[in-house]
């Protein structure tokens, strides 16, 4: 099962030329967000890299985040880098079922002791373990089984990341992010809903080039895709510079393509790639398909507030808590008010 | 976002109380005392439309005294004005407050904003350095006055900072930003500030006062 | 784009700052001989902005077309030295873009592991006829 | 109430060119034998009772923006910070924002406001009564609108409960109420002196008339140093064919109650007219040429009455442009050049700036108007009962000083006003610098020139 040949040397199996190596060694770097002059080191890096073993677990999630790794079609490059992990467990894809699939993960996990990547979608349920259970082990038993010899975690998609919809209130099955109960050991988090899948193969790409896991943030994701905002790579801020906003879906200022502030673009407070890496083969992003960002690489963002109230919208009370503010305040002035007068009162008494 | 949300809910919210209560609290707590009815036969009308007056004609400066405070209005004038422009023509601002009271108006480009906002900023800043070496000024002031200045700056400056950055994250300096605001509006009706309300008293009652005596107003 | 806006016309995004790096690292190619590669796929762009920088760089002499891992165009522009990229894969779809400021991109040179398996292959051919083959 | 230490016979120096005290060396400043505590106490006290909506309004609402300094005289031509005025009401201030400011409890409470002291008072005394003459140039400034000399009235009541009174106004108020003239005018001497005019003038005086439309007062300033001017008033009432009378049992229009700050002082003071004139069935009062009894009498005698007064309230200048307006007397054609110095009390803070300008219509000068002037005009200085005070002369002539480049700048050939106050602050000022300019009354000028035969 265990694959000991170079990716160099898989590569060459495949009759793929020097040439085609280097022109996969260019998408890496522009996959790793790395300037072009890498290339060089790329290649020699990925000529004697070895494929690493994946373990996929899949607990609280609505399989998106795979539907969006598999997304694109093979061969293309980010397939090409399936080609050169080996993705040992993953109830979704993989063939065999039942008690084989529970084999397989184990023997994953007992050949690359202390080397494999455990990948997770889907959030844990606490509240009751028996929520979401896989061949009747719950999720969190899975979850600690699997990772206590891994390198690493990845935690990919919001709801392994943050808590995802299972989490948002009133969050019922008690759901947790999977860095709430793995500490021992780096987590990455590659948050979205569903996650870029580039950015997922990247961060493959990465450990398998390097050996190491990317520069995180604090929130664990890695800086080279969530380092900077929606609205910083958006290619509508000039209009949001200028102040022209489409105020509604289909008005003037949305078909002439003008800032979705307005709308509730969570652009300016959402790290992500989407406005450079896009999505389906780099064709387009919500924003250029005209829709605000929901902000669903960030924390709690189902808890938010509308999707389509703009960010600057004070998220307090409504006009009753107002209107008992106004009230305490008349008591307290009149009172204060009665007070005054009454030492008045009295002075005028007394002369 | 743990910051902002702190921000934008609890802490805003607790600013808006915080402001409405003592808004109405000082309003109620001078309007409510002893007021002495006027006997004097009037020479003129007074009323409101004596008070609406002279709260409109006191925006303006008489022209024997301009000369003098000619340095300070100006000053004033910007400021006041810089700062209606920032609050009020700022559009994720006008967003802030249609969420708030449903009402939308048209706003200005962000660099017009940020171009008023470095001229407030910098005007705020003539009038501190004013009130500290002026002597009468000097004499007169008190923590209120400085404590305010500070309040009000600050808004202005965690929002210039937002579009600069300086590496720190976007949502950490709105964050900031509102929490600024919400010191600004809990402060507000306690000290000097309020005189945003109270302005159009103190002016309404000189109005009432001295325009039914068709005395100077 | 609605011209009577007051603000000005709308966003010409990052044409004109892809253009003066390529005019810079153009100079920096006759100076100091240092070619630049720039990925577009990092840089934000509007809808059509793309195929406008492509228009603004405009075709050159030289058109090649690269055939492993699916397709890659290699073209020069009207700017000699300034090259444009675009790899495909094998469904056509375009996998990547970029601009090479370079006398001759990488790409296209042979490289001497293929030189080499094409030496042995060639060599292969030639055995039965007889041992003139370089070894 | 606390009793002056100066006997009434010999103190005033009726010679001299202004309302004036004998041997000003002796000073007290205080009056009473209080313990300092309770002076605090009794300034709270009667502090307190003014703290109403209307001064509670403009105590909360200065913004420390200074502008005030700009319009006050006294500033102007001292420099000094501490003549702003509304530093002149920081304990006053202080103590409402104590006492009954709507966050009064927790100032108090957590000491976020210091109880006044005396020493704050006493210090204070100097700023609420030497240097203010409540000329209200400053309410005008103001930006948010703020009455300040208002509040500088309120602010001596407890000032004068306190015993913290100047000792010359103190004096001269505690004369007025006892003897119901602060230059000590009894009902005889009023009539003596009367009658005096009478003889000199050969001019008919009405006295105690049991009935008349019209009752006119006079200002012991006036009886005193400037008599003519009550054969003036008699020669312009006769001229109008009005029914008139003088009444030695309410004749005295000037208030030192108020200037002083005794509340209790000035409403005696002001009933005293009051009674008189409606006990004469008076359908108006006239008042003589006097800044602050305008104030009193006009707006503020029906305050003191307790409903609205029964009888029209005018000051001469505004009855003199009334009887000019409507052609009931005439005056010849002045071929002079004139400056008019509008009384603060009549013109800005009275609202009768308008009569003295047509008066002097009517008198065909030409008008040549101070620069700032009218209601904007520089005060005399010697307003607000500040022309009493001693140890205020100096600051008073260097105050005086500003007036005198106001009015030669003008180049006028006379100088008038219509306030006996302003007059005698301004004799005192021509005599200290040995001034071209002598200080005449507008209602001398129209006594003089009027068309006699018209009647």
């Amino acid at each position: 099962m265990k694959d000991e040949r170079t990716l160099g040397e898989v590569l060459l199996a495949k009759g793929v030329s020097r040439r085609g190596f280097m022109k996969y060694c260019s998408a890496t770097a522009s996959l790793l967000a790395l300037p072009p002059a890498m290339v060089p080191r790329i290649a020699s890096a990925l000529e004697s890299a070895r494929r690493p073993s994946v373990i996929w677990l899949s607990f609280q999630e609505c399989t998106g985040c795979t539907e969006s790794l598999t997304r694109s079609s093979s061969p293309t490059l980010e397939g090409l880098i399936f080609d050169s992990i080996s993705l040992d467990y993953h109830h979704t894809l993989q063939a065999a079922s039942g008690d084989a699939a529970e084999a397989a993960r184990h023997a994953a996990m007992e050949e690359n002791r202390g080397e494999y990547l455990v990948l997770v979608d889907g959030s844990i349920p606490l509240g009751n373990p028996g929520y979401s259970t896989i061949a009747g082990i719950s999720n969190v038993d899975m979850l600690k089984e699997t990772v206590a010899d891994a390198a690493a975690v990845i935690s990919v998609g919001s709801c392994a990341a943050f808590g995802g919809i299972p989490g948002a209130n009133p969050n019922p099955t008690g759901a947790v992010a999977v860095n709430e109960l793995v500490k021992d050991m780096p987590v990455v988090n590659l948050p979205g809903c569903p996650p870029i899948p580039t950015v997922i193969t990247a961060v493959l790409a990465q450990f398998l080039t390097f050996g190491q896991l990317p520069d995180l943030d604090h929130y664990g994701r890695p800086r080279a895709f969530f380092g900077q905002t929606i609205h910083d790579r958006c290619y509508r801020r000039p209009f949001y510079e200028q102040g022209r906003f489409a105020e509604t879906f289909d008005d003037e200022g949305a078909r002439l393509g003008w800032c979705l502030y307005k709308l509730g673009c969570r652009g300016p407070i959402t790290y992500n790639a989407c406005a450079t890496v896009k999505w389906n083969q780099g064709t387009s992003f919500p924003i250029e398909s005209g829709h605000p960002c929901l902000g669903c690489s960030e924390p709690g963002f189902w808890d938010e507030g509308g999707f389509y109230q703009p960010i600057s919208t004070a998220r307090i009370g409504g006009g009753t808590a107002l209107g008992t503010a106004v009230a305490a305040g008349a008591a307290i002035g009149a009172a204060a008010a009665a007070m005054s007068r009454r030492r008045q009162a009295k002075t005028i008494k007394e002369g | 976002m743990e910051l902002l949300d702190f921000a934008r809910g609890p802490a805003l919210q607790f600013g808006l109380y915080a402001f409405v209560i003592g808004t109405v609290w000082r309003l109620l707590g001078i309007l409510l005392l002893a007021a002495k009815p006027d006997h004097s036969a009037p020479r003129k009308r007074g009323g409101i439309l004596a008070a609406l007056k002279v709260i409109s004609s006191r925006s303006v400066t008489a022209r024997e005294f301009r000369q003098d405070t000619l340095y300070a209005s100006v000053l004033g004038y910007v400021l006041h004005i810089g700062l209606f422009v920032i609050v009020f023509l700022f559009v994720p601002h006008i967003l802030f407050f249609k969420g708030l009271i449903g009402l939308e108006w048209p706003g200005l480009p962000n660099n017009v904003i940020y171009f008023v906002g470095v001229i407030t900023a910098g005007v705020g800043v003539a009038l501190l350095l004013r009130r500290m070496t002026h002597p009468v000024l000097k004499l007169i002031s008190n923590f209120d006055d400085y404590f305010s200045w500070v309040v009000t700056m600050a808004p202005i400056i965690t929002g210039l900072i937002i579009p600069i950055r300086f590496g720190i994250r976007y949502e950490t300096l709105l964050a900031i930003h509102i929490l600024s605001i919400a010191v600004l509006l809990t402060w507000l009706p306690f000290g000097k500030l309020a005189h945003a309300f109270l302005v159009f008293f103190s002016r309404g009652t000189t109005g009432m006062v001295l325009e039914r005596r068709g005395a100077k107003t | 784009m609605s011209a009577t806006h007051p603000f000005g016309a709308g966003p010409r995004g990052n044409i004109d700052p892809i253009l003066n790096e390529v005019m810079h690292a153009l100079d920096r190619l006759l100076t100091d001989n240092e070619s630049t590669a720039i990925d577009l796929s990092s840089l934000p762009f509007g809808p059509g902005e793309i195929e406008e920088l492509e228009e603004q760089l405009g075709i050159g002499e030289i058109k090649a077309e690269l055939d492993a891992l699916g397709k890659s165009l290699i073209r020069e522009t009207i700017y000699p030295g300034v090259w444009w990229l675009e790899h495909r894969n094998t469904d056509g779809e375009t996998a990547g873009r970029y601009i090479e400021i370079t006398r001759v991109p990488e790409i296209l040179k042979a490289q001497d592991a293929d030189i080499g398996a094409g030496l042995k292959q060639l060599n292969r051919r030639l055995e039965p006829v007889g041992d003139a083959a370089v070894t | 109430m606390s009793t002056s230490k100066i006997g009434y016979d010999d103190a005033y120096d009726l010679q001299a060119k202004r309302l004036s005290v004998k041997k000003p060396e002796i000073r007290y400043d205080k009056q009473g034998d209080m313990t300092d505590d309770e002076r605090v106490e009794k300034a709270m006290l009667h502090f307190v009772k003014d703290f109403g909506s209307t001064a509670a309004t403009y105590l909360d609402a200065c913004i420390h923006c200074g502008a005030c300094a700009e319009a006050c005289h006294y500033y102007k031509v001292s420099g000094d910070p501490k003549y702003t005025p509304i530093w002149k009401l920081e304990p006053f201030k202080q103590a409402y924002k104590r006492e009954a400011s709507p966050f009064a409890l927790f100032y108090r409470a957590l000491g976020l406001k210091k109880k006044v002291t005396v020493e704050q008072l006493e210090e204070w005394q100097h700023l609420l009564y030497d240097s203010c003459t409540v000329c209200g140039r400053c309410s005008l400034i103001c930006p948010m609108g703020i009455d300040i000399a208002a509040m500088i009235s309120l602010a001596r009541h407890g000032m004068f409960k306190a015993g913290l009174v100047p000792h010359e106004l103190h004096a001269v108020a505690e004369r007025a109420e006892v003897d119901g003239s602060p230059l000590g005018v009894t009902p005889t001497v009023f009539e003596d002196r009367l009658e005096w005019m009478e003889d000199e003038h050969e001019v008919d005086i009405n006295i105690d008339q049991e009935q008349a439309d019209v009752l006119v007062v006079m200002s012991s300033i006036e009886i005193q140093k400037y008599p003519q001017s009550m054969a003036a008033t008699a020669k312009i009432l006769n001229a109008a064919g009005a029914s008139w009378t003088f009444r030695t049992d309410g004749f005295e229009a000037t208030n030192f109650g108020m200037l002083s700050g005794n509340a209790e002082w000035q409403r005696d003071m002001s009933m005293r007219v009051i009674d008189a004139a409606i006990k004469v069935g008076a359908k108006k009062l006239v008042l003589p040429e006097c800044g602050h009894a305008y104030m009193a009498l006009r707006w503020m005698g029906g305050n003191m009455y307790g409903k609205p007064l029964p009888f029209e309230v005018q000051h001469i200048s505004e009855y003199m442009a009334e009887l000019l307006n409507s052609g009931k007397i005439n005056v010849n054609k002045v071929k002079q050049s004139v400056t008019y110095h509008d009384p603060c009390q009549v013109s800005r803070r009275g609202g009768a700036t308008q009569a003295s300008r047509d008066v002097l219509k009517h008198l065909g000068v030409e008008l040549r108007e101070m620069k700032p002037g009218g209601d904007y005009n520089w005060c005399c200085g010697g307003g607000g009962g500040v022309v009493t005070i001693h140890r205020a002369d100096e600051l008073r002539y260097k105050v005086f000083k500003l007036k005198m480049e106001q009015i030669e700048e003008t180049g006028a050939e006379e100088l008038l006003t219509s306030c006996a106050n302003c007059r005698q602050t301004f004799d005192d000022g021509q005599n200290h610098f040995q001034w071209k300019y002598s200080m005449e009354s507008l209602l001398e000028v129209v006594a003089d020139n009027l068309v006699e035969d018209e009647q």
